[in-house]
């Protein structure tokens, strides 16, 4: 989680310093969500995500190195720069890629599913998508036919309250996403989405569903975006009261503190493990700008057609 | 060589590579116990079963998307477009999920997956069932556009493409469906994606087509042989990539050209190929290009207008007429 | 409903003697819904209509001889022979058009009553589709739209069991269409769309919320279409059973047996009805067939661009 | 005259209209408090009103349907595309309805809708999110296409395109939103559709171009001046109905062309265009026409690629130096 948020932090501000082009959307108050649901996964487990997908690619083993030296458009990028912040992907980790369309990965996720299922693994597809996303036509489609075809795929909605400026409360007139897997006949659970554990609890039930081949489930995770929706985004569509009581409930500060009083982070630890993050962040920052530019004469390659 | 139907060619296809390769599988709307809305799945369930032959609800850009996402897992979807005017409703994930991951994600990823789609007009079927957008596809980087004339093509052709690992528009005209021809009888033979079929040697002019435009381009060809004109017909088979080598020798030789295309005229794939030979061999071109195709204009169910709006053999042969004359 | 019936057995007819080309889905068996729903309807309401739109058209009032001869292709049809069966309209009537593309029509309706909320007339718009088209990510954001913002929309579903050839059962894996109507947070009422006081009664509760201004009724209305798909259809995907139990609960037989009991129908005035229907849809086709053929040279009239 | 940008030449076209006519409403994502993704409507919110300014949810097949249904009551919607790479979400309604409405239903239908849609690349935003897809609604009857270069153009042709009662899909290059230019302050002006605009005379040689692309190409002639290459160039502002009387005369003129096309260059706007000429003025050609276009491949993110990808200034004046040379 740590990772992420100091990833995500050092995105912002490279942005900020115009080292970075292009846009990014970062994930600092989602953490959460992304490591409470990509624990359960094992090998032969895939996952879908989004625009906002820098968290949901290092939950799933994604190296910080390759992803940041994306965002400088480099060579060494997971997509050789060719994808930017909202395209890559490295299917070896099982992660199917962010998707620059919001709602785009639905149909995407159910479809990996399917091919699991029809091959007979015992493999599953995580797909992660927003709020807004919620609204698109694909969500409908793809939770009917992942429902009828009984598929083996979780749909975690990371219910951060916004779409970019659209509040949710007026994008829908219903308070729990959850509440839609009833239109397909499937379950469909809301759960604090800044508490690590309680992600994970639900994540498994729905994981075992899953393998045990009764199809698919709606997770609902309430969170927050606690930064802007992309860079230079001036969140005039919320207050900052708002944005404090959300900060009081930070995913990182709520575990750590859990942890601590549980006794299972000592001080020490947590020492070691913000230096850890620390040098992590610093060596993918130096990596990206150490790696050399695309080549030019590189454009067509891998045009196939 | 026997000779079957256009339909029963596709299902040939189908059933071969459903045998060959278990990670074929065909999905589509009414597929199952109805065969498909023009029978070209008939029977299919019976033999593969329900996991390999997917009714799907009535939900076109999410079981497009699906497809892609199983493609990207290793299965070979083949997914039927019951009607072609129904895929504006999956241009998303056509356009911007399957066209542009194996470009952007690399060798990685393989996105094998052929979309059947029927097209076209001549059914009295009106405005929003007789519609053909191969111009899109072919303006779309990284998908590969196939529409193939004859019975013997679209088996192989169906063949190839389902073994093709980059995403396929495989258009079906439905005035086709009940053409005959013939066609080998074993499984192992396919037509190569990209190579325009000369259906008719000639020196005095080159007509281009593609799908029923092909077979209207032979007819018209033989009423020009009684005039004397001796017409070479190309059938182009594949789209994109465009065999622009077989057209530039066809039109080095006869320094005249005849497009004709049943889709509306505007940026259309006659644009396209008129443009090109424009580029490439201008200089042995000795009068302008004519283009026969629909005009700019919805296509009507009155069969009445239908015929007028649709370009057919004798419009060909009056502009090869004008061309030569 | 009997000139529904009767326009549709005729069409049918027409077609299997290959006197009419192309396609057309007849509405035999769903009269009730069609009747039932229009009747609520003032001017200044709006229809929104599907592929099997005969029957909505004839109940808002559209005259059955310019319907068949728009199936003939003739110069007098609604749309003087370039949309068929499936593209005709008459604004004049609040008939908005029927739409050649499954579920096609739910977004253009809630559009037609945010125009008239906007502008603060009391109209509303019935949008008629199927259970098939329930399916269609038109479906989900059209109704989440016309719940946010209050449009005065009734969405009928006309679940007849089928689309095309896949039923209900195969489609979806819930049973009362209605209740999709708690994911947008509108109600949802399911009834039998063969009794044509049942459909009278909530279509009448619906128009006055609608009217109201409390927005958008979901109505799922339970019918079966008797004959084919479209033509030609050998309706191998359900059993004569299924056909002969339906054909028992004929919405028009029981209609009859119900007035008669009540004495509301005489058989005089019941001979004298089917008379009248008689005549009206032999005039229909008498004029289909007498009328001209489009020009070939008007093929461009009314391209605009 | 005074100078205003791109963006504000666009917002005072919008509030125009929406004061002259009560009709006019403007509809899209985060259009309201956040003023667009590009600043276009900001503010405007607070002047008309949520029943006028109306934020969407992200459900773009569903607001551009919705849109259509409203244009047939009598309202002139204007609807903001974000990112024109989602307008494949969108086509049906477009396509299958909207563009075919008037032509079928006849006089008793209008359908007065405007798709304002953010095109094109140059702001490193990657694969989906840097396209332009004019070409596919050139190609779909019943659409009228623009895409002003200018900051008046931009205002002029907004206004016309909510005047008509047509169809409109209105491209926006992003690159553009951020240039300035002269806007005549008076609300009454507005630019014809359907007329080109002569943005440089010349004789030597005539560069097509339309948004971005005539800036280029304007650059460009500047350039080619200093070698003593007068170039002529078209600022063609409408797509369709294309203006081929000025591109006609202009190609007469100076018997060489160059077409320059920010689109993948397979079926696009500059195929169609350059096959209309060597249809219509195939005597006038001294040489082949040329075409700098993006070559058939998805938009890459980083910079570097990105701008080998996109053709510019540069690669104008190369090929006229070639054409002339
Ligand atoms: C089809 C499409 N429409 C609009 C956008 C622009 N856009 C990018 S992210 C976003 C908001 C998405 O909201 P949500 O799904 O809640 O995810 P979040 O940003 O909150 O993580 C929008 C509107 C897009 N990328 N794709
Ligand atoms: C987008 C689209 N997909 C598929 C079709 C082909 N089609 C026409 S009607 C139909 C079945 C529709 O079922 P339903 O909505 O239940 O209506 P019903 O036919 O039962 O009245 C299908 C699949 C179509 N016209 N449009
Ligand atoms: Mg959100
Ligand atoms: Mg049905």
């Amino acid at each position: 989680m740590l990772v992420i948020r100091r990833f995500e932090e050092r995105v912002e501000e490279l942005f900020s310093k115009g080292l970075i082009a292009g846009t990014a959307h970062p994930a600092i108050g989602q953490e959460a969500t992304a490591v409470g649901v990509c624990d359960s996964l094992r090998k032969g487990d895939y996952v879908t995500s989004t625009h906002r997908g820098h968290g949901h690619f290092i939950a799933c083993g994604g190296d910080p190195s390759r992803i940041m030296a994306e965002l400088f458009g480099k060579e060494t990028g997971y997509s050789r720069g060719r994808g930017g912040s909202q395209v890559m992907a490295d299917f070896k980790l099982g992660f199917l890629g962010a998707n620059g369309i919001t709602g785009g990965s639905i149909a995407l996720a159910t479809g990996a599913a399917l091919s699991l299922k029809q091959k007979g693994t015992q493999g599953l597809v995580v797909c992660f998508f927003g709020d807004g996303a919620a609204n698109q036509g694909s969500f409908h489609e793809s939770l009917n036919m992942a429902a009828i075809w009984k598929v083996p795929v979780l749909f975690v909605c990371e219910n951060n309250r916004y779409a970019m400026s659209m509040n949710v409360e007026d994008s829908m007139a219903i308070t729990d996403i959850a509440r839609r897997a009833d239109s397909y006949g499937i379950p469909g659970t809301a759960v604090d989405g800044n508490d690590l554990r309680a992600v994970l609890d639900v994540t498994r039930k729905a994981c075992r569903r899953a393998r045990d081949g009764e199809g698919p489930t709606l997770i609902e995770c309430k969170t927050y975006r606690r930064s802007g929706h992309s860079r230079g985004d001036p969140r005039k569509y919320r207050s900052r009261e708002e944005e404090q009581a959300w900060a009081r409930r930070d995913p990182i500060a709520a575990l750590a503190k859990t942890l601590r009083r549980e006794g299972i982070l000592s001080s020490e630890v947590d020492q070691e493990i913000k230096a850890n993050v620390r040098r992590i962040v610093s060596a993918a920052v130096k990596f990206a700008k150490q790696s050399p530019d695309p080549d030019p004469a590189t454009l067509l390659d891998g045009v196939t057609v | 060589m026997r000779t079957i139907s256009y339909s029963d060619a596709l299902r040939e296809a189908l059933t071969e590579e459903l045998r060959r390769d278990g990670n074929v599988f065909v999905m589509g709307e009414d597929i199952g116990p109805y065969g498909g809305a023009f029978g070209v799945t008939r029977g299919m369930l019976d033999t593969f079963g329900p996991q390999r032959v997917i009714d799907t609800p009535i939900s076109e850009a999410g079981f497009v998307g699906i497809a892609v996402g199983a493609s990207l897992m290793g299965s070979r979807p083949v997914v039927e477009i019951m009607f072609m005017d129904f895929i504006p409703l999956a241009m998303d994930p056509i356009v911007n999920q399957a066209a542009k991951l194996r470009y952007v994600y690399g060798p990685q990823a393989k996105c094998p997956i052929v979309i059947r789609a029927a097209a076209g007009g001549g059914r009295r079927y009106g405005p929003t069932h007789s519609q053909t957008f191969e111009s899109w596809f072919m303006h779309t980087p990284g998908l590969t556009v196939v529409a193939p004339a004859t019975p013997a093509d679209a088996k192989g052709l169906l063949k190839s493409a389902i073994r093709d690992d980059n995403p396929v528009i495989f258009i079906e005209q439905k005035s086709l469906y009940s053409t005959r021809g013939p066609v080998p009888k074993t499984s192992r033979t396919t037509i190569p994606i990209g190579k325009a079929r000369i259906a008719v040697e000639g020196e005095d002019i080159t007509i281009i087509g593609w799908g029923r435009g092909a077979i209207e381009a032979e007819a018209a060809a033989a009423q020009l042989e009684e005039d004397g004109i001796r017409a070479e017909v190309l059938d182009l088979r594949t789209l994109k990539p465009l065999d622009m080598q077989t057209i530039a020798e066809s039109v080095r030789k006869t320094g005249r050209v005849i497009i004709t295309d049943e889709s509306p005229r505007v940026c259309s794939v006659s644009s396209e190929i008129g443009c090109r030979i424009f580029e490439d061999v201008f200089d042995y071109l000795d009068a302008p290009i004519k283009r026969v195709t629909t005009p700019d204009v919805p296509i009507p169910a009155s069969p009445i207008l239908e015929d007028a709006a649709l370009p057919g053999r004798a419009d060909i042969v009056r502009a090869a007429r004008e061309l030569t004359g």
